[in-house]
């Protein structure tokens, strides 16, 4: 491996009085899957929200195939191949499901393409996840569930090189854990690369090469799944002492 | 009643001339009944329908009144008012309406220059007579020739209106040197500041505060004071009927007493306002359209009065109407008594006819000059003295509200300098 | 094309003037509630501060007017002149609405609008050139050729620009644009991650709803021959051109449409068949009633009740 | 030249001026602020309030705070109604804030006819004894007439804010605020509870009115006028903050009361409005924003 994909370079973000992160370092190499945990409030999801753009670090860089990207609008990162789900779903609430992913597939992915195209492309990405039959209804009638699969398939017509996926096993069964992760792993095979957040542990465990773990804005700690699973400062963040 | 007999008199013989001419054309039978139709828009909802309602009536009064005594040369007339919500951009649509579809044969002005000014074009196009309602220098841009305007501001509407104030305090020993002018930020309070302004010059006042005021300011003590921190002898005020009853009581309250003040305060004339006032308004100078003091007694004025408290009582209008109501009743009058007069309904003898004779209406005889505003100028000035109370008995009679100017029409004297506040 | 060529007809062989001077305010409406709704229907910020802009196209058309009197050697550029110099200045202060769309959202954003037009009065008031509250007379030509009058004239361009504002509504709803717009209005940080440029589209928003809005107000000074701050900037123009496309439906062109053509035709009848009060009452009825039985607006009332019909 | 006693004066009248601006407001704090609904009508329940307080007064001779105190009861009551059906035709149909924006301009339509046709259109004003006169504080001096205002629109302020922060009905209004949802899992009817509110909202503009026609003389038209202002205060001191509705106000009056003393008050209205942009711009939530 020559260059990692993304790094993250002593990212530093402060709310008011309050340092939500404090100088974390974290990097992906291409097709790699990584997996980023921690307790809530440890800055997970502050620190997607620095690498997708929503925030700027005070300090710190962000390196996206080997460009600094850390003043870059977010949707530049969208169109350069950075794309994100989040923890509570945000879809537009005005369109159709196949209407929500025609906005990344125009914008982000091949831009100003016509319409019906899309659409088109839409249903595929559809397809993929399973949930083809959801594409005429607006996102409002949805459950959780489907909600999270639309979110995922958003932001795959992005085509992402780089996908962040923000805790979206949450609430699934445990069979429909297992359906999203086989999505992912054949994705990750086509060769993007995945950062996933997860606070159910089968997933993360079963599915990251690499895991890096976070507290109070600071990495304590990164390896291999095994790794992780066995080193005492993990358990003690997890356990409490 | 002797002008109820001319009218009859008048009305026979253009009644008989009327037809001798049309029946030469026309069946007379079926002309001679068909309503002489005269149209306006006026604000009888929206920031003017206080002034705009009243008129509304007085016009209606009139129209009883003619058709009483046989119509216009043997016509009925009939009113067609539409509501313009003081708002000028209903303004053209209404008077389209009422000269392509209602075909009136004659239109009149809403009340304001804010909404004369918008049906100018209109009327302009088809060479209409145009007898309009209180627009101040509304035709100074258009100079159209058949627009004739009834309130008295006289041939140079901005310095004539104040005329008389400035020439009051000229005249008093020791001459008061010094004036403050404070105006509402609206058109028609700013032209009268206008006015003032160039009279100070005339009359050699030094203006030591020019100011103006927003419409809907609440509080006018700061600026009552920025005033009296610059002590002037004159505080010449153009004011909406808010800003009025507001100017006059932080001034009260503050005791900011020059030795003359009023002028252009718009609402004073208020009944409503007067009885709030009460003893307050003791010794304001300032202008005035009607007042019911010997020297304003013109024909006809007090029969259209009583009409008019009467009815407006009902619908809870001014109850005595001494401000608009006369002029408006005035405008349709000399509409009315020009067709009579050029025996004609058509639109150039009625404008030539209203042009060059002097008419008589309930607020006196009227001859228009330049513009179309009349030739000479009677704007009032009126000091209010001897209010003792806050009853409407205060204010329904002569004593009360003194005309000092102009000369024609003065009814008392000036009280100077201004006596204090009650 | 076909409607522009029919009322062009119209002004030929039909000379009654009410009909023009009623249509033009009907048209007034429609463009600018089109410009409302591109900013307010299609990218979700509320408006209140139509009036501002209205008034700033019709005070720089004004100006024109009274400075260069191109009416004189060029009677037929002198309207596009001003509907053009109108649109820009009200596009410039669009873009300082852009700005505030990029910190201020919801009703705050909404209520921001309302003091700008506030404080637009009150600069226009304190201009001495612009006539302050004394006004302004802008003295429209008496005749142009080719038409018995002129307000035939000022009607036919109005409705040509009407043509063009519901064009330009419906391109910009359909194209990539308007979606992206759509995105805006449903959530803005997922917009940007999924690739919309939503400041760009914001202020892009903000200028064409502006741009529209001035020029509606561009023609108005000929329309009205006297121009005074607070009728111009008024609260009734902001009122209007928010309630004619919520009444018809935000979601689509159609909707302002309807919306203004319906609501002004009703208030022009209105004006002059009912009785003062009830005019406002019956605006007042109408207002409370649509909003309450069609919450989509006619247009999203006419597609339930046609869907139904399939069924 | 600047004299401290005008400089003093200016500052006082401004502070008065406040605290009626703060009365005419407080609904709409309350109203916008705490239940999210833009009830453009406000101004206009204000000048009803004016109305009622005027024909009291003018054909009973009684004083314009107690008419004020009289209807607030009925203003509640109103309040209450006026809340239901906007509940029952909007917030319960999920509809956006938007469309209910347009029910109270029809509202605020309607509420205009009514005073026309109940009371006409003549500018009317109310008596009371002290009105005509003023304190005399050394260099200051207060009018009663503005005094009066100011000490009920403070009283009224230090109420609510005590009644918001005490009782059980004030914490519950301002919870459903934040959060419907947990409140109706403690039991509470969050629809009773923003009715309460919406009823206090309203009947302060019952007090309000009557302060207004001590002040000013009044026509149904004056509502449209006093939007844009109230609106201003409440959002300068951010929506739903009562103690912050009144520190705005008074801001809002001393900006306005100096500006007229010394730059002229042409530009008065324009420096509250532009302060207004500005705080909007720079600090979104209001001066006292939560």
């Amino acid at each position: 491996m020559s260059q990692p994909l993304l790094e993250v370079q002593q990212v530093f973000k402060n709310f008011g009085g309050f340092a939500a992160l404090s100088g974390v370092n974290i990097y992906v190499n291409p097709g790699e899957r990584l997996g980023l945990i921690g307790p809530n409030g440890s800055g997970k999801t502050t620190m997607i929200n620095c690498i997708s753009g929503l925030l700027t670090p005070e300090k710190g860089k962000i390196i996206f195939e080997g460009n600094d990207i850390t003043q870059m609008t977010p949707h530049h990162r969208a169109r350069a191949g950075i794309m994100r789900t989040f923890q509570i779903p945000k879809p537009f609430n005005s369109m159709t499901v196949v209407e929500n992913l025609c906005i990344p597939l125009e914008y982000a992915a091949e831009h100003k393409t016509s319409l019906s195209v899309a659409e088109e492309e839409a249903r595929k990405i559809l397809t993929l996840i399973g949930i083809e039959a959801l594409g005429d209804l607006k996102p409002t009638g949805l459950t959780q569930v489907d909600m999270r699969k639309m979110e995922l398939a958003r932001s795959l017509a992005g085509r992402p090189k780089l996908l962040i996926l923000d805790e979206v096993m949450a609430g699934l069964s445990g069979s429909e854990v297992d359906e999203i992760l086989e999505i992912l792993f054949k994705l990750n095979e086509q060769g993007i690369t995945i950062i996933m957040i997860e606070h159910v542990m089968r997933a993360v465990l079963g599915f990251s090469k690499r895991i890096s773990v976070l507290n109070t804005g600071l990495n304590i700690a990164e390896g291999t799944p095994d790794e992780i699973l066995n080193n005492p400062e993990v358990e003690k963040v997890y356990l409490g002492e | 009643m002797k002008l109820l007999k001319r009218f009859r008199i008048q009305n026979i013989v253009g009644f008989l001339m009327g037809s001798i001419f049309i029946s030469g054309l026309f069946a007379p039978s079926v002309y001679a009944a068909e309503p002489l139709k005269i149209g306006l828009g006026m604000a009888l909802t929206g920031g003017l329908a206080a002034a705009g309602k009243p008129a509304k009536l007085s016009i209606e009064i009139w129209r009883d009144d003619v058709n009483k005594n046989g119509g216009i040369m043997g016509r009925p007339v009939e009113i067609i008012v539409y509501d313009d919500q003081t708002k000028p951009s209903n303004v053209p649509a209404i008077y389209g309406k009422l000269l392509d579809v209602d075909k009136v044969d004659f239109v009149v002005s809403g009340y304001g220059t804010n909404l004369i000014v918008p049906a100018m074009p209109i009327v302009m196009d088809r060479n209409m007579v145009f007898m309009t309602l209180f627009g101040l220098a509304a035709n100074e841009k258009f100079e159209y020739e058949n627009y004739f305007q009834i309130m008295p501001s006289g041939p140079n509407p901005l310095t004539d209106w104040s005329e008389g104030f400035f020439k009051l305090a000229s005249e008093q020993n020791p001459k008061p040197k010094t004036i403050a002018i404070l105006a509402a930020d609206s058109e028609f309070a700013l032209n009268t500041a206008k006015g003032a302004r160039m009279n100070s010059k005339k009359y050699g006042f030094e203006i030591v505060y020019d100011g103006k005021y927003p419409p809907g300011t609440p509080d006018f003590t700061p600026i009552v004071r920025a005033i009296k921190a610059k002590n002037p002898d004159i505080f010449y005020v153009g004011s909406y009927p808010p800003g009025s009853v507001g100017i006059v009581k932080a001034a009260k309250e503050i005791d900011l007493s020059p030795k003359m003040i009023g002028g252009g305060m718009v609402g004073l004339q208020y009944t409503s306002i007067q009885m709030n006032l009460g003893k307050t308004l003791n010794g304001i100078v300032n202008y005035w359209f009607w007042a019911p003091e010997p020297t304003m007694k013109f024909t006809g004025i007090e029969a259209f009065l009583s009409k008019y408290q009467s009815e407006a009582v009902k619908y809870k209008y001014d109850p005595l109407g001494y401000y608009l109501p006369p002029f408006a009743y005035a405008y349709v009058q000399l509409l009315g008594k020009a067709i009579e007069g050029a025996q004609s309904f058509e639109q150039q003898k009625v404008a030539d006819y209203i042009r060059n004779n002097a008419i008589d209406t309930v607020v006196g005889k009227v001859s228009f000059g330049k513009n179309g505003e009349w030739a000479k100028s009677r704007a009032l000035q009126v000091q209010l003295q001897n209010i003792q109370g806050n009853s409407i008995d205060e204010f329904n009679r002569a004593g009360k509200m003194i005309v000092l100017h102009p000369e024609e029409v003065k009814s008392g004297n000036l009280i100077y300098p201004f006596p204090g506040w009650q | 094309m076909l409607l522009f060529l029919g009322a062009f007809l119209i002004t030929q062989n039909f000379h009654n003037q009410y009909y023009y001077l009623a249509a033009f305010t009907v048209l007034q409406y429609i463009i600018l509630s089109q410009g409302w709704n591109i900013l307010g229907g299609y990218t979700g910020y509320v408006n209140f501060g139509t009036g501002a802009f209205f008034g700033v196209g019709a005070y720089t058309s004004a100006m024109i007017v009274k400075t260069f009197k191109i009416g004189k050697s060029a009677p037929f550029l002198e309207l596009p002149i001003l509907f053009i110099a109108g649109g820009l200045v009200a596009a410039l202060l669009g873009l300082g609405l852009g700005y505030l769309t990029m910190r201020i959202k919801g009703i705050y954003f909404s209520i921001s609008t309302l003091a700008l037009a506030f404080v637009t009065v009150t600069i226009i008031l304190n201009i001495d050139a612009l006539g302050g509250a004394t006004g302004l007379y802008i003295i429209r030509p008496r005749k142009i050729p080719f038409f018995t009058n002129y307000m035939e004239f000022l009607f036919l361009v109005m409705v040509a620009l009407s043509i063009f504002a519901v064009a330009f509504a419906r391109y910009i709803e359909n194209s990539w644009i308007g979606r992206g717009l759509s995105a805006v209005r449903d959530d803005e940080d997922a917009a940007e991650c999924t690739g919309v440029p939503v400041l760009k589209l914001k202020v892009f928003a903000t200028m064409a709803s502006s741009t529209l809005m001035g020029v509606a107000g561009a023609a108005y000074p000929y329309f009205v021959t006297f121009l005074e701050p607070i009728s111009t900037v008024s609260l009734d123009v902001g009122v209007n051109s928010l309630a004619m496309p919520l009444i018809g439906g935000t979601s689509t062109w159609a909707g302002p449409l309807v919306g203004a053509v319906l609501l002004g035709i009703i208030q022009q009848i209105a004006l002059v068949t009912l009785s003062p009060e009830y005019s406002l009452l019956v605006i007042g009825i109408l207002l409370v009633s649509f909003v309450i039985l069609a919450p989509e607006g006619i247009v999203g009332l006419f597609r339930k009740f046609r869907a139904s019909l399939k069924k | 030249m600047v004299s401290i006693d005008l400089l003093l004066n200016a500052v006082v009248a401004g502070i008065l001026i406040g605290g009626f601006y703060a009365a005419v407001s407080l609904g709409i704090s309350v109203v916008f602020g705490l239940l999210d609904i833009a009830n453009i009508a406000h101004p206009l329940f204000v000048i009803t309030g004016s109305y009622f307080t005027f024909y009291l007064n003018s054909n009973f001779g009684l004083d314009p705070i107690l008419v004020g105190l009289i209807l607030m009861p009925l203003f509640f009551v109103i309040g209450n109604i006026v809340y239901q059906s906007y509940y029952h035709f909007f917030e319960k149909q999920g509809a956006e804030p938007l469309r209910g924006l347009v029910f109270f301009f029809g509202v605020l339509f309607l509420i205009e006819v009514s005073i026309i046709i109940t009371f006409g259109v003549d500018y009317q004003l109310v008596e009371a004894a002290y009105l005509g006169e003023s304190l005399n504080l050394g260099i200051v001096n207060v009018s009663y007439r503005l005094f009066i205002p100011f000490l009920v629109g403070v009283l009224l302020t230090t109420g609510l804010h005590f009644f918001f922060a005490k009782t059980f009905y004030g914490r519950a209004i301002m919870g459903v605020s934040q959060d419907s949802l947990a409140l109706s899992l403690m039991g509470a009817d969050p629809v009773r509870i923003k009715s309460v509110a919406f009823g206090i909202g309203i009947a302060t503009a019952s007090m309000a009115g009557a302060l207004l026609v001590m002040i000013l003389p009044i026509e149904p038209a004056l509502g449209r006028e006093y939007i844009g202002r109230v609106f201003a205060v409440a959002v300068l001191g951010g929506l739903g903050s009562v103690k912050g509705a009144l520190f705005a106000a008074i801001i809002l009056g001393i900006a306005e009361s100096l500006t007229a003393t010394y730059f002229g008050a042409a530009w008065s209205s324009g420096v509250s409005f532009g302060f207004l942009l500005l705080v909007l711009a720079v600090r979104p939530a209001g001066l006292f924003g939560r």
